[in-house]
């Protein structure tokens, strides 16, 4: 890796830190639940370099990493914003239909 | 052509993560966000897709529909079971961070590509991802119950657990001076995954809702290393976004019952200390029945359920729920008074009352409910216990000492719902049971409000 | 320039567009007359360029144009961080000695 | 090294930035926050002077030189002209920018260095650079009434400006497409200069405000181009906090005023609209003297003060304060009530009690005072005008119909202070100043004060 490339990954980490925590804090408490539940699904952005592993198919052995890597991302995504989606349909105003 | 087009996509994919995140701000543009969320992953995979590097789908396809058959299900679990599901699905994500760093490391050492930065990103990838993987499923464990909850704590505990951190890495410093000293990778591996099992053991059950949050953070950041592994700046945005959103619902959880990380990770809190059987001379309680409650509540103008742990148990929620609709009927004022660590992870009670119907507009959170506690003329306490222990105010010598509470005890009558004298998850008694405005209404949650509504609406028939 | 430096420039603006949404949401409204004067002076960051142009003086004209950037961009940092500062010195709570 | 240096330097000032914007969350911190700006800036010099392409520094130093020697005093003129010192500064920005972009284009065209990308980058960055610089100027001449604030419109003035701006933005794409064309750059430098001064012409010396925060934001953006150009990160996020803070704060005025952007950069609103001669009969007023108020304010017992922009016209905070002090004193409750647009600039307000020694706390913002209004015995209207007209929530001819007004009618007495019965920014009639209980009390607003404050004092002599 270039020392160039190190610096812009390290300009996007910090950036993107000031954006979570100002994003996060804004989160109404309400919904902490399914926050954790939508992180959870987002945190399984792993799947981005499992597919390369499982796709490049170089060796059988990092193939089947790969594969295991991506179904247990697949189980991430699926999961995590079907509960999420789930849980916050049950959210309603006061006198509001659902 | 395509280089551009990928990275577009994941450039549009981190936008959208962050709009998801920022749509949480409020439930009405909060199912936006997951619009967004689900957005921002097509993309990604889309973008993905395209590397030209990929010489078959055949495996990812098989992936696929295995990871959706597990996913589906998993996601269709009672909300009871939540905190385990997201504590298994942590397990998942540790697991494939800790599996493409591994990929990785393999396919990299024989073409010499294992510069010493890189190597040092891998080490930290798969030390973050194998821990991850282990500790969380000891914590869905934990919270199922499947594994003893009690802490199990030894003498030297916490300096053989930094040993083996300590040993993990060393193991990661030789791999980044000489990546060709292949034993020390699965050695690492072994070390993470023991270190996982380890650092979990001493922490009690109900201790592992912060637990699980530190947890998301690690895996957070486990994308990170993975990003700079990769050069893939989504994985470091998306990482980076849940690494900081696990440390913040950690901390909040930390401060609302007034303790330190240490405390959390090494205090061994979760045991009951000196339990219900050392209490000595405990004062008389009143006690209360359904009926008694009703008759009180009818002549309330402003009522306030405080809901805890016990309602998520007894799943009293949509009891509760028409006990809000009984006394709202009538032109009672009823609203739900929210601690922030109310049941057992943030925002338990909030879904826990979204799903019986309640109107999130009458759940308050503390803060906002506390300055009006002096006008409410009846608290329906309904299996909350330390939340609302009055000694959090007052007792230098009590553990929760400092922990912010909801003063129920400024309201004119308190009704306190509980099955028997037992302390809650803090394991202390609690004064407000004893005192001279609190009346008890014993027996399950569920039950006990069932009877309330019963009483309520029989007596007046206005409902019918 | 490379498509990678591009990309990685896109990532960074977009990032630090968030931030500054967020961070200046968040100002107080009692503050914006010196956050006006404040932005002012951190907008002077084009000195980081005109440093380079005076300095490595390739031409003649290169090097006066750097010159005079160097020059303007000081003058916003010096007066733009000074009166910043002397108008959040006024700002004081009741009770509160200066 | 040198490089790794140079990267973490910019790494740390993109960070200082960032908490310098943070901590100007709250007075308490802000002054923390000029701190970090000044080491961020201090970082990214640093780090820029350790680029092995410098050769010399002298020409550096000099410019440091003059640069404080300009900088020095025009951070030490009074608040009331701040508003023009930011607009001369922006104008400085703008300069910079596209002096650089200039500099870059003559070194590279020989180089054969212009790629399509590079070329697009600098057109940019001159076009809105030069157009900060002319446009600044022009918003400080107005505000320094150097040149005729009233706005200078004609027939087909936005089709000129636009086929103008067109004409610029032709000239970037032909540079785009062969870099060699020179001639087209000093085009398109004369084109971004003229279009910023036509730009502002049309506006009415009132909107100035607006305008200059939009120029900031542009300011921003041409930053943003040069990071581009010159592949520097700091560049860009310094640049990008700057145009979303020019951006933010525009919105906000335009919000407060009930007015689109395309109002105030086309609608020429700046005009007196028929101008008080115009006015038919005028309900009656009721006049009072110094007196009258001082005894009136005597038997209140909560006080609400509005500035407005004739309070800073007359210098008179200082006055405010004294009868700010004179009524705590006596045990009277007395705040400020802070309307978002009240005087020329955000936060004007703010800064001119801010000087006089006015506890910040003792300044209400208008969302948060409006409730209480009713309770409040005396309001005290200091040239201010439109801020409290009250055709603004009921009148839908008005052209500030919309426009969030501070309820002072709602008060039991309404002292209005003013000069004339003349209008305000928005030229029109307040009904405010014929209502039943408001009384006038006609002057300047410093002299005006004064002499309530020493009828007060006078009176009681508990001051002394
Ligand atoms: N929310 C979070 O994120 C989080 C995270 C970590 C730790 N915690 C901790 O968890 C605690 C939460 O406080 P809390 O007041 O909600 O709960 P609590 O203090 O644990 O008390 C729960 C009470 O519910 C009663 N209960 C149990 N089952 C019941 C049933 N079926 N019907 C009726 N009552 C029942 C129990 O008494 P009986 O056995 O007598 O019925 C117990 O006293 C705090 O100490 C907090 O620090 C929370
Ligand atoms: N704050 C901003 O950022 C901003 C930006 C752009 C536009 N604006 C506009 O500016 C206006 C601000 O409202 P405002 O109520 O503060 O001011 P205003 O409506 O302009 O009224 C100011 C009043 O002060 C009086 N006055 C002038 N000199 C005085 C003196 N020496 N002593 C006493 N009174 C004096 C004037 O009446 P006499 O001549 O009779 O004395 C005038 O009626 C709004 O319309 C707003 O939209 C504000």
């Amino acid at each position: 890796m270039h020392s160039v490339d190190f610096w812009s990954m390290t300009f996007v980490f910090m950036l993107a830190a000031f954006v979570g925590f100002d994003v996060i804090r804004n989160v109404s408490r309400l919904l902490h639940t399914p926050l954790m539940s939508l992180t959870n699904a987002i945190s399984a952005i792993a799947v981005v370099g499992s597919i390369i592993i499982a796709g490049e198919q170089k060796t059988t052995l990092s193939t089947v990493l790969g594969t295991i890597a991506v179904a247990a991302s697949v189980t991430n995504i699926v999961s995590g914003f079907l509960i999420t989606d789930r849980m916050l349909k049950m959210f309603h105003q006061q006198g509001q239909k659902r | 052509m395509i280089e551009n087009l990928t990275a577009a996509a994941y450039l549009a994919a981190g936008a959208l993560f962050i709009f998801s995140l920022r749509w949480m701000s409020h439930p009405k543009t909060a199912r936006r966000g997951v619009v967004a969320g689900v957005a921002g992953m097509t993309a990604a995979v889309g973008g993905t897709l395209l590397h030209p590097e990929i010489v078959g789908f055949e495996w990812i396809a098989i992936a696929v529909v295995i990871g959706t058959a597990i996913g589906v299900p998993l996601s269709r679990v009672a909300l009871t079971a939540v905190p385990q599901r997201t504590a298994i699905s942590h397990a998942f994500g540790g697991l494939a961070a800790g599996l493409v760093g591994t990929a990785k490391y393999i396919l990299w050492l024989p073409e010499g590509e294992l510069t010493g930065f890189r190597m040092g990103a891998i080490s930290l990838e798969v030390l973050l991802g194998f821990l991850t993987f282990t500790g969380s499923l000891m914590a869905a464990g934990k919270l199922q119950e499947v594994i003893p909850t009690r802490p199990i704590t030894y003498r030297g505990q916490n300096v053989i657990n930094l040993g083996l951190l300590g040993v993990a890495l060393l193991c990661g410093i030789g791999l980044v001076l000489d990546p060709t000293q292949w034993f020390l990778f699965p050695l690492l591996i072994g070390l993470s995954l023991a270190f996982g099992v380890l650092l979990i053991i001493p922490i009690g059950g109900a201790d592992m809702p912060t637990v699980i949050s530190l947890l998301n953070s690690y895996a957070g950041l486990a994308a990170v290393a993975m990003g700079y592994v990769l050069e893939n700046k989504v994985l470091i945005i998306a990482g980076a976004l849940d690494g900081a959103s696990g440390l913040i619902l950690s901390i909040i959880m930390c401060r609302a019952m007034n303790r330190s990380f240490s405390n959390v990770l090494f205090g061994a809190f979760g045991q009951v200390q000196g339990g219900p059987a050392d209490a000595v001379e405990r004062k008389p309680v009143k006690s209360a029945t359904a009926q008694d409650v009703a008759e009180l509540l009818e002549l309330a103008r402003e009522v306030v359920i405080v809901p805890g742990y016990g309602l998520a148990v007894a799943q009293a929620q949509h009891r509760a729920f028409e006990l809000y609709e009984q006394l709202t009927k009538r032109g009672i004022r009823c609203r739900f008074a929210i601690h922030p660590v109310a049941g057992r992870m943030p925002g338990h009670m909030n879904v826990l009352l979204a799903e019986a119907n309640v109107p999130y507009d009458a759940l308050v959170e503390m803060d906002d409910i506390n300055p009006d506690l002096g006008q409410v003329d009846v608290a329906i306490v309904v299996g909350a216990n330390d939340v609302v222990n009055p000694a959090a105010r007052h007792d230098k010598s009590s553990p929760i000492y400092g922990m912010p509470i909801i003063d129920v005890d400024k309201c004119k009558t308190v009704i306190a719902n509980k099955r028997t004298m037992n302390p809650g998850f803090a394991g202390i008694d609690n004064e407000l049971y004893t005192a001279d405005n609190t009346l008890m209404l014993f027996g399950d949650a569920k039950a006990a409000l069932g009877d309330v509504v019963k009483a309520l609406s029989g007596e007046s028939g206005l409902g019918h």
